[in-house]
């Protein structure tokens, strides 16, 4: 990643400058008798601008389609087809880049750094399952992100875990949320896309120890539903504020629930919504958890600044993860590298004629950054602790079977089990 | 279901076994081939041995790419062989799959929700006490850089026994200039050609303006001699710019710049630029109309792309200077040039575009039929003095400093003028007919921006993590007192009527006896100080950096006389005139005058 | 009535909700659009920062690698000793497998007329180790150069090879103008 | 499968997950990556034998930002031109005269009478004083002017652009050129694949040509026939390597060629009239690595002037 990516115009200027110098090498060539004639270098044109643009014609497709198949439809089959369909297409075909997943990296970057443009398609594919999430749930999650499909396909025995360990795992999308933006708006390092465990089964080809991690985490789908969706997927957390307060979010039932039970066990995602037992709701309880409930909203400031404060402390060691600032430390403690021939970052850095002072300003920039970014990821996550701990004690009143509209992915299993009918 | 699983299962082995074998199988890391090749060596025309080394080298080609081409077969096999098991998979448990009645959570909701609440409470304080932990342990290593340390890191081992020649221009051969570049035209394109020949060293003719024309008009950065005291006299000390009170003209410029304005006579200047263009106008003092704007440009010499430079210093920091015939303007590109008062340019050369990582910003000063450079650069220490009406070098000394971004004053020495500058690592003053180091002193340090101060025969220098110096030159030279309770990132220091005045970029503001060094006063406001602070009518005027301008009464009282603000930045000093003030924020030039 | 009320409420809550979340998305779509440019940007190697550090060989997602050295015939010699064909020290100036540089014999090296010898690519047996470029870059002209060719880049959204290229040579550029070769950049910039 | 065993598993393979992220992290860290196992080593040929080298630096004068291109000696003083001036510095270190050019002088002639400054496409005579006697032009366009030299009163012009040696009198007329192609095997012309190409007259008043594409000095006649010619081809110390060198050459008193070569390893060698290695003034570790072949001028003395662009400065070697 490092500085680079942003600064395609300066580098333009750089190549000019670069060939200033060496305008020289444009020499002369020989005069062939031969009749020789001199080839001139291929350049293979990159996928047309066209093309990008169908692609987000196709991802609008298969929302719409799968908001249809989920809303009007109700149907698991149609839902199963788009998402093999998807797996094709964005999977294989497009081999899992452009995603919408990775592109809030780009929305990051470009918010942060004034150099960096963002292309359209790009922008396109972040907004628009955020939009539909808004109306109708998330039908992206359904059945068009591939990462989510081929997951999806293999659940085969999922078991239902503990709410509280699900509950406590709701917290790393946060967390792997906030630290990408960080690392992307520092222009540190893209890790949604370093560490998609799918990409390199989509592209067949990858460092062999990626293409572990995505076996891994097919192994684990086998039996803990979807977990890069539900325990990592940064993107999930956007999807899920959205789908909260969806317009039109997908039912289990056609029509009233007569709370059957019949579908609590078809979720594997653990997204159905249980009717509360009256029975526990005492009047006791819930003056308790009205008590809880103020004093741990009243502890969310202090929860935001606590992280503000810790993360930012942290600064140091987080700004480590950016190329320039580790390079810049590590010669600093170690001058004796600069004679290690095989170290080709130093060698390289020593043979570029920067200056030590100009790396070490350029790291303190980017160091300062980081203290900046820690104070603001650091509110956020005691933001979402601070609300999440909150919401434990939330009273709210549930007498039927529903999905929980964040979590829900709008798979479209649970219908199938529903007994009732549409009324006519 | 379970066929599909071990084929599965047994591809995906290959594949791993053949990734392994590719790693050992690389084409040049072939150690045969190596000690063939070494025993060739020994041997060029053994042809056996090339013969060898062709079919070893044409085999461990031929399987690099067949494990290549295997691994690409390999996966779509294993691919398809996953998306049967898969299927087989499902098919099975679909088979075996009842439709149940769910047995029931075992689990209570508030109970569990309890839980949940500790787990997340442990998770949330285990990351806050990693980060501290991190935040803790973690130290700050580019803190630790020094620019010793840097020595370290360049790569030229200097062979003692080689004596190193410095190239040197000698005061006694001035350089010569040929016709030759009139060939290419471009130098003089539209100037007064008519004095342009008089050689730099010899007098001219011309009566030059004084120090007593200087006190009138704020003709360079910090006033006449750079000594930061005005003496016009009324000065406004009340105005709002949201009300527009107090507010005489105001007018929007083309170009922003961090300089400040200077004055001569009727009219006020001030220079600008970007990366597109540089420019220097001048506005009418009194109606705030623009006379001329000209545009800098066709320098021989001058870059194409102008060098890179932060948001905060620019390619237009160094102040202009006037000294009441032409202007002068230096800009971040090395560029130099002069104007008639009435616009038409004069001369214009390039000094070398200076290696800055902010960007070039000492600002220029003019005595008699001299223009004092500071022309300090990441390639080191360099100052010259130019001849005023041709741009031609009367002298250019290298100095053994490091770059700085201060400028320099004029002292007058029992009559004899002396340039003192303020750089890292030292404070030294220069004959101004010679360029002759007359003294120095080793006391500053770092990236020098305040320039230094003058009152009664001393010297005030100061920067942020060195000292603030009080310097007699006379006294051998000495440091007569010397203080680091407040020292100055940005802001220069100024003395007068016996205090000295010393702004922080943390927004303390401090009163000193200039002679004893004995504090009288300290303010502290809410914003830092980049800009200096100047002496004017007894008053200080200084504006911080959230554009308050305080104004102070200069005394060892040190009484806040007014805060007026304009509502715009600017980080520019005021040019004062008797009753106006004149003042420039990134878009605007205002006059400001009491009614 | 007092049900209907909490519904009401709950209803009015819930479009607030919904009507924020909306105008977020947009505002973060407005912001970023002004940001945004509608040209597709790909990733490539500015050869003049390049230092054949190997890493295009080794770290690309592609196996092998999507970068492909390109000969800029513009800058050529048509050397009969090439620094970029031959071996240090190789034995002769001769094709055989103990003179040649390339460690997958991915060159090919054509007689064209006394003294003068063409050399051309074969990008299908190119693994853009470099070591050919760092050759002609030493001891010739410098007209062998890397390039990510894009009929096989993914055009990852991060560039595993930008991001542990030392001399950070690898940056978007703009699709239309793709490839920046050498000699021919200058007619380019030129004209 | 119990739920218990799934449980393990899960584990198991969040394990996994996690370890893989860490040492993919760590793996790429500056500090913690593998060599590269496509390594260019030249070190072998880099390493000069200690009892070669016959020669120790003396002095250096660093030029510090202007730009050099050419440089000779003459009674002691440097005469540098480069971009836009022409320069003369005594030898400890004051400037004498500054001359401002049009444009960038690449390489420089001085005799008692005048200074000759070749442009890329100009020829130009200056007195001692800077001011400009003559000045005339080849006349094709190509033509790109890489060195001077001298014999009575004719003029040798290098012209790498088009692969030719010039010949004028003093007052700029136009007397011949030659491309050193004869029908005999061994003229096949020059071969100047990059813009070095340097040509001498030695104190016997023979002219030697640099043929860089060969590898080769050739002696040839005022009349450019090939008179004589030695090549050297071999990346180790006894001969050239590379497309184009030896870049630059001078002149010892007794004959000797003074080398510098470009690229992978710059060094400075002496060369006998016949084409043997006599010694080495400075091996590749003196200069930076694939850099530009440094001008080599020779004064009375035979001091060897180095003038090395890639460091900015003249250096000085003297016999030990």
């Amino acid at each position: 990643m490092k500085n680079s990516l942003s600064k395609i115009f300066l580098f333009l200027i750089f190549t000019f400058l670069f060939l200033g110098v060496y305008g020289q090498n444009r020499f002369p060539k020989p005069e062939f008798d031969s009749g020789y004639e001199q080839p001139s270098p291929t350049k293979p044109e990159p996928r047309s601008n066209a093309m990008e643009i169908l692609d987000v014609f196709v991802l609008l497709a298969a929302l719409s389609l799968s908001s249809w198949l989920a809303i009007k439809k109700r149907s698991r089959q149609g839902i199963l087809w788009l998402s093999i369909f998807s797996i094709i297409y964005f999977g294989f075909y497009r081999e899992g880049c452009v995603c919408s997943v990775g592109a809030i990296q780009n929305v990051a970057l470009a918010f942060f750094d004034s150099g960096y443009k963002i292309s359209l398609t790009i922008l396109a594919f972040f907004l628009l399952p955020l939009i539909f999430a808004l109306f109708f749930g998330r039908s992206f999650c359904a059945g068009v992100c591939p990462l989510g499909a081929i997951q999806d396909l293999l659940v085969i025995n999922p078991i239902s875990v503990p709410s509280w360990i699900r509950k406590t795992l709701d917290f790393v999308p946060y967390l792997y949320l906030g630290f990408a933006v960080l690392f992307a708006a520092t222009g540190t390092d893209f890790i949604i896309c370093r560490y998609d465990p799918f990409i390199g089964i989509f592209r067949m080809n990858a460092p062999y120890i990626m293409i572990i991690l995505g076996i891994a985490f097919l192994l684990l789908g086998m039996f803990f539903a979807r977990p890069y969706c539900r325990a990592f997927c940064p993107y999930g957390v956007l999807l899920n504020w959205m789908s909260k307060v969806s317009k039109w979010h997908m039912t289990i039932t056609p029509d009233e629930c007569i709370k059957c039970k019949l579908c609590e066990p078809s979720c594997p995602f653990d997204a159905i919504e249980i009717p509360i037992d009256e029975k526990e709701r005492t009047e006791d309880t819930v003056r308790k958890n009205v008590r809880r409930f103020s004093i741990y909203a009243i502890l969310i400031p202090l929860w935001m600044l606590a992280g503000g404060f810790a993360i930012s402390k942290a600064h140091v060691f987080l700004s480590r993860a950016n190329p320039d600032v580790f390079l810049a430390e590590l010669m600093i403690t170690n001058p004796e590298l600069i004679d290690d021939t095989e170290n080709l970052d130093i060698q390289t850095f020593l043979e570029s004629g920067k200056t030590m002072e100009q790396l070490v300003e350029e790291a303190s920039v980017i160091r300062m950054k980081f203290k900046k970014g820690g104070w603001f990821l650091g509110a956020f996550l005691g933001l979402v602790i601070g609300v999440m701990v909150m919401n434990q004690f939330k009273m709210r009143k549930q007498d039927i079977y529903e999905p929980h509209k964040g979590n829900c992915f709008s798979c479209a299993r649970c219908m199938d089990f529903c007994p009732v009918e549409k009324k006519i | 279901m379970l066929i599909s699983g071990i084929f599965t299962l047994f591809i995906a082995s290959l594949l791993i076994f053949n990734f392994w074998h590719m790693k050992k199988n690389d084409p040049i890391e072939n150690e045969i081939i190596a000690t063939f090749v070494e025993r060739l060596a020994s041997d060029p025309r053994n042809e056996e041995i090339m013969v060898e080394i062709r079919n070893l080298d044409l085999l461990a080609r031929k399987a690099y790419f067949t494990s290549i081409w295997q691994v690409n077969v390999g996966s779509y096999i294993l691919l398809f062989a996953g998306i049967i098991f898969a299927l087989a998979l499902k098919i099975n448990t679909d088979l075996r799959r009842k439709i149940t009645l769910p047995e029931g959570s075992d689990e209570k909701l508030f109970p569990s929700r309890i839980i949940s609440q500790r787990w997340l409470l442990i998770s949330g304080l285990t990351i806050i006490g990693f980060a501290l932990l991190a935040g803790f342990l973690g130290k700050d290593q580019l803190k630790n850089f020094s620019p010793q340390h840097a020595a370290a890191f360049s790569r030229d081992s200097i062979d003692e026994s080689i004596e190193v020649i410095q190239l040197v221009d000698p005061e006694a051969n001035p350089v010569l200039t040929t016709d030759t570049p009139v060939e290419n035209g471009q130098a003089e394109d539209n100037t007064n050609a008519n004095e342009i020949s008089i050689p730099a060293a010899s007098a001219s003719s011309k009566t030059y303006y004084g120090i007593e024309d200087f006190k009138k008009n704020q003709n360079t950065f910090r006033g006449a001699l750079g000594h930061g005291i005005s003496y016009s006299k009324n000065i406004p000390v009340d105005w709002d710019g949201a009300s527009g009170k107090n507010i005489k003209w105001k007018v929007a410029t083309t170009k922003s710049g961090f300089n400040s304005p200077v004055i001569w006579e009727d009219k006020i200047f001030i220079s600008g630029g970007d990366k597109t263009a540089r420019i220097v106008s001048c506005f009418d003092r009194h109606k705030g109309q623009l006379i001329w704007e000209k545009e800098v440009k066709d320098i021989p010499g001058s870059p194409a792309a102008p060098p890179r430079t932060t948001d905060d210093t620019g390619l237009a920091a160094p102040t202009m200077a006037v000294d009441g015939y032409y202007v002068y303007a230096i800009f971040g590109t090395g560029d130099i040039i002069a104007f008639d008062l009435d616009g038409n340019r004069i001369w214009a050369r390039n000094l070398g575009v200076p290696d800055n990582h902010y960007g070039h910003s000492s600002s220029l000063i003019v005595w008699e039929n001299k223009l004092i450079v500071q022309y300090d650069s990441g390639k080191g220490g360099r100052m010259l003095v130019l001849y005023t009406e041709t741009g031609e070098t009367i002298w250019d000394i290298k100095r053994p400093n490091l770059i700085s971004w201060s400028s320099p004053i004029l002292v007058d020495d029992k009559g004899k003028m002396q340039v003192v500058t303020s750089t890292d690592p030292y404070v030294a003053g220069y004959d101004l007919e010679t360029g002759n180091e007359l003294w120095k002193v080793e006391c500053m340090m770092g990236e020098v921006a305040p320039s230094p101060g003058y009152y009664n025969g001393l010297i005030y220098a100061t920067n942020e993590y060195a000292i603030l110096a009080a310097i007699d030159p006379a006294a051998g030279p000495a440091v007569v007192w010397e203080n680091d309770e407040y020292l100055a990132e940005v802001s220069s220091p100024v003395a007068s009527d016996g205090i000295l005045y010393i702004a922080t970029s943390y927004g303390v503001l401090v009163a000193y006896d200039a002679l004893t060094g004995e504090k009288y006063w300290e303010h502290e406001f809410n914003n830092g100080f980049y800009s200096s602070p100047m002496v004017a009518d007894g008053k200080l005027y200084i504006i911080d950096m959230g554009g308050v301008m305080h104004i102070i009464s200069a005394d060892k009282t040190g009484n806040i006389i007014g805060q007026p603000e304009l509502g715009e930045d600017g980080y520019a000093l005021p040019a004062f005139a008797d009753n106006r003030l004149y003042f420039r924020t990134n878009t605007s030039l205002y006059c400001i005058e009491e009614e | 009535m007092a049900e209907e009320k909490k519904l009401n409420r709950r209803d009015f809550i819930q479009n607030g909700a919904r009507i924020t979340a909306g105008v977020s998305i947009v505002g973060v779509g407005v912001v970023a659009a002004t940001k945004s440019s509608k040209d597709k940007y790909v990733w490539q190697i500015d050869p003049a920062k390049c230092t054949q550090c190997g890493r295009c060989a080794t770290d690309c997602v592609k196996n092998p690698s999507a970068v492909k050295c390109v000969h800029a015939y513009d800058v050529c010699g048509y050397c009969d000793l090439c620094g970029g064909y031959f071996k240090p020290g190789m034995n002769a100036l001769q094709t055989g497998a103990e003179n040649q540089l390339c460690p997958t014999a991915a060159i090919e090296r054509r007689f064209i007329e006394e003294p003068y010898f063409e050399y051309i690519i074969d990008e299908d047996l190119c693994i853009a180790c470099g070591l050919c470029v760092k050759g002609c870059g030493a001891f010739g002209n410098g007209s062998f150069q890397l390039q990510i060719r894009h009929d096989l880049c993914d055009n990852c959204n991060e560039c595993a090879i930008a991001r542990v290229c030392p001399s950070d040579a690898i940056s978007r550029i703009p699709a239309n103008q793709a490839y920046i070769i050498k000699g021919e950049s200058v007619a380019n910039d030129e004209s | 499968m119990s739920k218990k065993s799934i449980g393990i598993l899960i584990l198991v393979i969040i394990g996994i997950i996690i370890t893989i992220i860490i040492l993919d992290f760590l793996g790429n860290r500056p500090n913690n990556r593998g060599d590269n196992p496509y390594e260019y080593n030249v070190e072998e040929f880099k390493a000069v034998d200690a009892s070669l080298i016959h020669y120790k630096e003396t002095k250096n004068i660093p030029l510090g930002d202007i730009i050099a291109r050419g440089m000779d000696i003459f009674k002691g003083d440097i005469y540098i031109t480069g971009q836009n001036f022409l320069q003369v510095i005594q030898i400890n270190g004051v400037k004498k005269l500054n001359v401002e050019l049009e444009e960038t002088g690449i390489c420089l002639l001085v005799k008692e009478e005048f200074i000759i400054v070749g442009l890329q496409q100009k020829i130009i005579l200056f007195d001692h004083e800077g001011q400009i006697l003559n000045s005339w032009m080849p006349d094709k366009e190509t033509t790109y002017i890489t060195s001077l030299a001298m014999k009575d009163d004719i003029l040798y012009v290098a012209d790498a652009g088009n692969r030719r040696v010039l010949r004028y009198n003093i007052d700029g007329t136009y007397i011949g050129e030659f491309e050193g192609k004869s029908e005999s095997e061994a003229g096949h012309g020059f071969i100047i694949p990059s813009p070095h190409f340097d040509l001498v007259v030695n104190s016997y008043d023979e002219l030697w040509v640099v043929n860089p594409g060969k590898h080769a000095l050739e002696n040839y006649t005022d009349e450019g026939d090939l008179r004589g010619f030695w090549e050297s081809s071999s990346m180790k110390i006894e001969g050239f390597t590379g497309c184009c060198n030896p870049a630059e050459i001078a002149v010892l008193s007794n004959g000797s060629f003074v080398t510098a070569e470009k690229g992978g390893m710059v060094r400075i060698k002496i060369y006998s009239q016949s084409g043997q290695l006599e010694s080495v003034v400075a091996a590749p570790e003196k200069f930076v690595e694939e850099g530009k072949a440094p001008e080599v001028k020779v004064d009375e003395n035979d001091i060897i002037y180095a003038l090395d662009f890639d460091k900015k400065m003249i250096r000085v070697f003297e016999k030990k």
